[in-house]
């Protein structure tokens, strides 16, 4: 004990402890107290009007290409599909402000950023058709995989971006999220690697107001979730995530600021789903009409287009020409995913390892001759049928 | 969709078509009626009733306190219960789907299996885990595994699992009333299965632990449990055809197991092949065939054979049905078990 | 869709997103800009005389219980002891804070506190002597096991917490973790699920500087570990762990405000681990004399030794019977434990379930069988000699 | 305590002793060498080498950038190692001991193991996990676990596990070099185990999945892994008195399983037993004795026994002794194994 040896009181002077220094200035990571917007503002006359219009374009492609998808769970064409009628302005910027060389982490609800960075939509849609778990290369596309179990994509965006800045490589990597997600521990160990290695990623959390039947409210008591961001010492914005070139301006920010090298950002964009959670959920079991009509009068596209229309850069052929140009996309869509695809069932073996086991080699051959006797069979059959 | 709160309103005491997720949600709602410490915690479980609705009506009835829609967090549904039950609740804790209760491994294994041993008896932990697990009704990825080789390998846990709608109800009520923790394994594609049951007087609550005969024969016996039971009593079924007698044991609890039902099975048929959706390797079923060996060596006339889904992982819905075990690869083990040998 | 049908531009006038509000006022959650200190400072003179000579014995006995256990250590009697020297200020506050009814959820470190609840020290180092997992019966005690998983004791300390309102009971838990521990998935999911559901819980945060070997600033880039707080919708609190009357101030007011039903409060404490991590453990890799040097210059002995005798309220009598009523409990423990503990390896199978399984009763005769068949070896073996 | 770095700085190529400890930071060391993608990360692996002092001295050779010491987070290591490797890196993932990998669960089941496959062979994750496991070295709960039917229980994942010095530098090697993620079970308490051992001239890099016959002998089969192999080759040196002439396998890979090699010997044998730590039931025992009996059942005179640990949580230490197979428990499966019946 060293306490006895020391001198009295003489000489004190409270100190704070001494190793401690506040690490950041939290003030400049807050978000704005209020979702920034950019339509309808002051902040609307300093946007590009190419950008809005190519915005609104996307965000017209997108809302048909959710129902499509919708209409294809009912003719059986798809197994599930979660919907982002409502969201498209956040899954529309997501994907316009990376590069290609950038990288894309989708959950199951972001076909659309996807498809709106340009991946084939029936690639996109094969995880949900039930034919394949991905549907695409990810390396060739820079997507990552859609990502079902939630939140577990975050960790990959930050060790991808980690890897690429070790590199040397000028890579951003934006990850989605949902508002129920951030509530995994993942989404923290994530954002906390994130911040400590200042990885060049962008988290981008839609905040749609329900995780499948559970509100916002059950699911955290925090100012925002974007004030989560201050927890990692990283900057958390607000954004209205259906004023698309809010959110475009937003997250073209932090990817920027990733870029050079500041190191993460935490986005939250104020949203709402339209349609139930996935074609199989009721979502009248949990939320009222009256939420939904008035999320309706917020909607992307209506405030996109009464900024356009009304600054005159938009005018009623322009609106049927992009419904028109969203037709044709669906239009073949539909009838791509008409087509039955083909499956080889020995492709279960082929990608489990680098190179098959001993196991797997004779797991394999053992279905090879079921096929084999199946396929016997029905010749069997038809030729009893002649 | 009709649920346990409809089921508990028709109080005619006549048998009527149940499903197995109606029987279930009967089970919580009447061991929360008879027990005030019983508490249903999980995703969706309260306004919603679960996506499987499950524990549809169980808010409305007992409140949001007593039926909980907690924040999206595995590790955190499941630490949360350990510490109700550390305060003396029975907490029955619903994982959505079988991959999604990975996040909670950690407090699964290092606290809800070792609370009572670690603390001398002081402190047990009467938790129900209650995980839907398994294939066959083409759920994309992560949303079919058959998890039950990991909670067989963790010492301190129960695993029990039905495979009929009487199972269902008299089971998780025994769980439930367990001052063990007890992971429940609900079988996803048997929850729209039917049987006549009377919710007047449902099955009764047995105790956890004993192995069933669900049908009797004398040329071999079949071992399974759970999704797998169907498709075992419809090869049984087949196998009069070819002259093989099949008796079916319905395991219902994988931990404790039953040795002596089974044992006492396989040495009077002198043959048997386990059968179940997990992957084969380090699945359920080498141990089962481990121990049946041990203890009925000299009874065998061939080796214990398994029937299992393939080592790989869960595969996309429309090649899910080559995956799975079914009647064919039943009879075609059945069929290797070395019946030369005999004559 | 249904934008086309909608109506022009005119009405037009940016609205936020209709569910949006903000949860909370972020402000009131933000902690003080530098820890909390009342110890030499104007807050001093409020302080309760007789707490702080409480405080002072009990650290005084801290230092003490520290250096006999790690000195038990080195005489083999423990497997391995990680001690808190330099940390009393806070294992003391921790313990002093609570009301008996209230519940203590310490981690491996914290054995302090709970012997400073009042448990037998040979009951809290039984786990670490190596003889049972956990000494003492932790509902009678209302002392949580030690924690050795990191951060998945406060998820139960939540949920207890949460029981204990629900029932209606007037029951606080405290729940302990270190700065490493905060990197956790389950620190996240357990402030997040108590700030939800209001739970009267506390978590004191103990910045000791390091876990291990891996400094604070490659474990965050938070402004501080008490704004992570902000992200949770609950106050977070800032304090000098080294100055026992702050910590004491700051815990009890979260406990207090608990107790009141307005939730839960996040305690980050400053403080530093003078020893090494564990007794294994070799510090001088890791860090230098001269930041360990500074540290004591702020020990939690020497700055309450200095108020109180500045005050007038401690003299050379007081530090001496202080220091020797702490010598008497260090002959009483290290006495207790140079007894070697007796165990029966039949214990081994006791408390797996509540009722033994058929395959554990087989396991536990096949034990008793090689026990006693060692048993009439030694006999004959003593036989032999004779 | 000496460390790789301080092995590879004796550059003598005269063989001398190291311990297992050295022989793994010494593999750790080429492969860094060799391949700039090789990155090491964990908790505490930078400057502190480690808490087993594994990684001692790659902080200081390769800079922090290659061995980095991360937040205190499994699941974000993992995680953070998936990321890294979809971008081309090949890093190896420190978990500091085996209940501490249970929190990169979800990670490693949803992600690591099913990656490849999930993209039809697009994207593998070359990530080798290091985790100390087992017990015998006095550690208090949560710091012994046998975990390895986990893995084992996981398709996708390769599990090797070292029993020498020279095989922990060798199989380490492959591993790392290995396309697929490896689970990488380092035996806690062989650690300071010690062979002579050339730093100059290490063990080759052999390819996973080969058992290998550590003692050969015509009574009985031993198979076993990890930490038990000493304990067999003790046994199997007693049983010598005995007049057992016991063959001892040492499996080295659990997945891929050698089922060559091991039925090989069981069938020139005739009788197995399986050694391992971890829990009986539901251990990886069970899986290797129905397939040792699927493929040599009539060569068996007598069941495959298996020795293992207690179906219990792991004990305190001053209890662990009575817990873990020792060569007594060894020689009683042995004489077990209806030895009668021959005669
Ligand atoms: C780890 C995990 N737990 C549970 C689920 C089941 N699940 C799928 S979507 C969902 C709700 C997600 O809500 P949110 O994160 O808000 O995303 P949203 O669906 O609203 O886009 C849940 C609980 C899952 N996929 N993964
Ligand atoms: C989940 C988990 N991972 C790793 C460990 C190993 N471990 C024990 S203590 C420790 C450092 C903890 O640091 P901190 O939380 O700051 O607490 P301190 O030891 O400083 O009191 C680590 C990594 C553990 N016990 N649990
Ligand atoms: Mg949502
Ligand atoms: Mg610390």
């Amino acid at each position: 004990m060293t306490v006895q040896e020391l001198p009295g009181a003489a000489a004190y002077r409270p100190t704070p402890p001494p190793a401690w220094k506040p690490l950041t200035d939290p003030a400049p990571l807050l978000p704005d107290p209020e979702p920034y917007r950019v339509l309808g503002t002051d902040a609307a006359a300093d946007a590009d009007p190419a950008l809005l219009l190519r915005l609104y374009t996307e965000l017209v492609r997108g809302r048909r290409y959710n129902a499509q998808a919708t209409a294809l769970t009912k003719q059986g064409r798809l197994a599930v599909y979660p919907s982002s009628t409502g969201q498209e302005a956040c899954e529309i910027a997501a994907a316009l402000v990376l590069e290609e060389r950038d990288w894309l982490f989708p959950s199951y609800r972001d076909t659309l950023a996807a498809v709106a960075r340009g991946l084939d939509p029936v690639e996109a849609l094969t995880l949900l058709r039930g034919d394949r778990h991905t549907g695409y290369d990810p390396r060739e596309h820079r997507i990552a995989p859609l990502c079902t179990p939630l939140a577990t994509q975050l960790p990959h965006a930050v060790g991808l971006a980690h890897a690429a800045r070790l590199k040397g490589d000028d890579v951003v990597a934006l990850a989605m999220v949902g508002d129920g997600g951030t509530s995994e521990g993942d989404f923290h160990e994530a954002l906390n690697f994130a911040a400590v290695w200042r990885a060049p990623v962008v988290f981008l959390v839609q905040n749609n107001g329900f995780a499948i039947s559970v509100p916002l409210a059950k699911q955290t008591a925090a100012p925002s979730l974007a004030h989560k961001a201050v927890g990692y010492g990283m900057p958390g914005r607000l954004v209205d995530g259906n004023d698309a070139a809010a959110v475009h301006q937003v997250l073209g920010e932090a990817v920027a600021r990733a870029r050079r090298g500041e190191g993460p950002t935490l986005v939250e964009a104020v949203t709402y789903r339209m349609d139930a959670h996935t074609n199989a959920d009721d979502a009248t079991r949990y939320r009222g009409d009256s939420e939904v009509e008035a999320w309706r009068a917020h909607d992307p596209i209506r405030l996109l287009e009464r900024e356009l229309t009304g600054r005159g850069l938009l005018d009623d052929d322009g609106i049927v020409a992009a419904k028109e140009a969203a037709d044709v996309m669906a239009a073949g869509l539909r009838e791509r995913m008409n087509a039955d695809p083909v499956l080889d069932p020995m492709s279960l073996f082929a990608h489990v390892y680098a190179e098959q086991t001993e196991q797997l080699r004779e797991q394999a051959a053992r279905l090879r001759v079921e096929l084999e006797a199946e396929h016997d069979q029905h010749d069997d059959d038809a030729e009893e049928r002649r | 969709m009709t649920t346990a709160a409809a089921v508990a309103g028709t109080r005619t005491g006549k048998p009527r078509p149940a499903t197995m997720a109606q029987a279930l949600g009967r089970a919580l709602r009447d061991s929360m009626a008879e027990d005030p410490s019983v508490h249903v915690l999980g995703e969706d479980v309260g306004t919603l009733g679960g996506v499987f609705r499950v524990t549809d009506g169980l808010a409305k009835e007992f409140g949001d306190d007593r039926c909980t829609d907690t924040p999206l967090a595995e590790a955190g549904i499941l630490g949360a219960a350990v510490g109700m039950a550390m305060y003396g609740l029975r907490p029955v804790v619903e994982m959505q789907f079988d991959a999604f209760a990975y996040p909670a491994f950690e407090q699964l294994i290092s606290h809800v299996a070792k609370m009572r041993n670690r603390t001398g008896g002081a402190m047990p932990l009467p938790i129900t885990v209650r995980v839907p697990y398994g294939g066959g009704i083409g759920g994309v990825e992560h949303h079919s595994d058959s998890s039950e080789a990991y909670y067989m390998a963790t010492p301190g846990l129960h695993v029990v699992t039905p495979a009929t709608v009487d199972d269902a109800y008299g089971l998780l009520r025994a769980s439930i009333a367990s001052d063990d923790p007890v992971i429940f394994l609900e079988p996803k594609r048997l929850y729209w299965s039917k049987a006549a049951w009377s919710p007047e007087a449902p099955a009764p609550v047995e105790p956890i632990g004993r192995a069933v005969v669900r049908r009797t024969g004398r040329s071999a016996t079949l071992i399974t449990y759970g999704p797998s039971l169907p498709v075992c009593l419809e090869a049984a079924e087949a196998a009069v055809a070819e002259g093989w007698d099949l008796e079916v044991v319905d395991l219902r609890s994988l931990v404790p197991f039953d040795d002596e039902t089974v044992a006492a099975s396989v040495r009077r048929t002198g043959r048997a092949v386990v059968v179940h959706e997990s992957a084969g390797f380090g699945g359920p079923g080498g141990e089962i065939a481990a121990r049946v060996t041990e203890r009925c060596f000299h009874h065998l006339e061939a080796p214990v054979l398994r029937v299992a889904g393939f080592d790989i992982p869960y595969p996309a819905p429309m090649l899910e049905r080559h995956h799975l075990p079914g009647v064919d690869r039943v009879l075609d083990a059945v069929a290797r078990l070395q019946w030369e040998a005999d004559s």
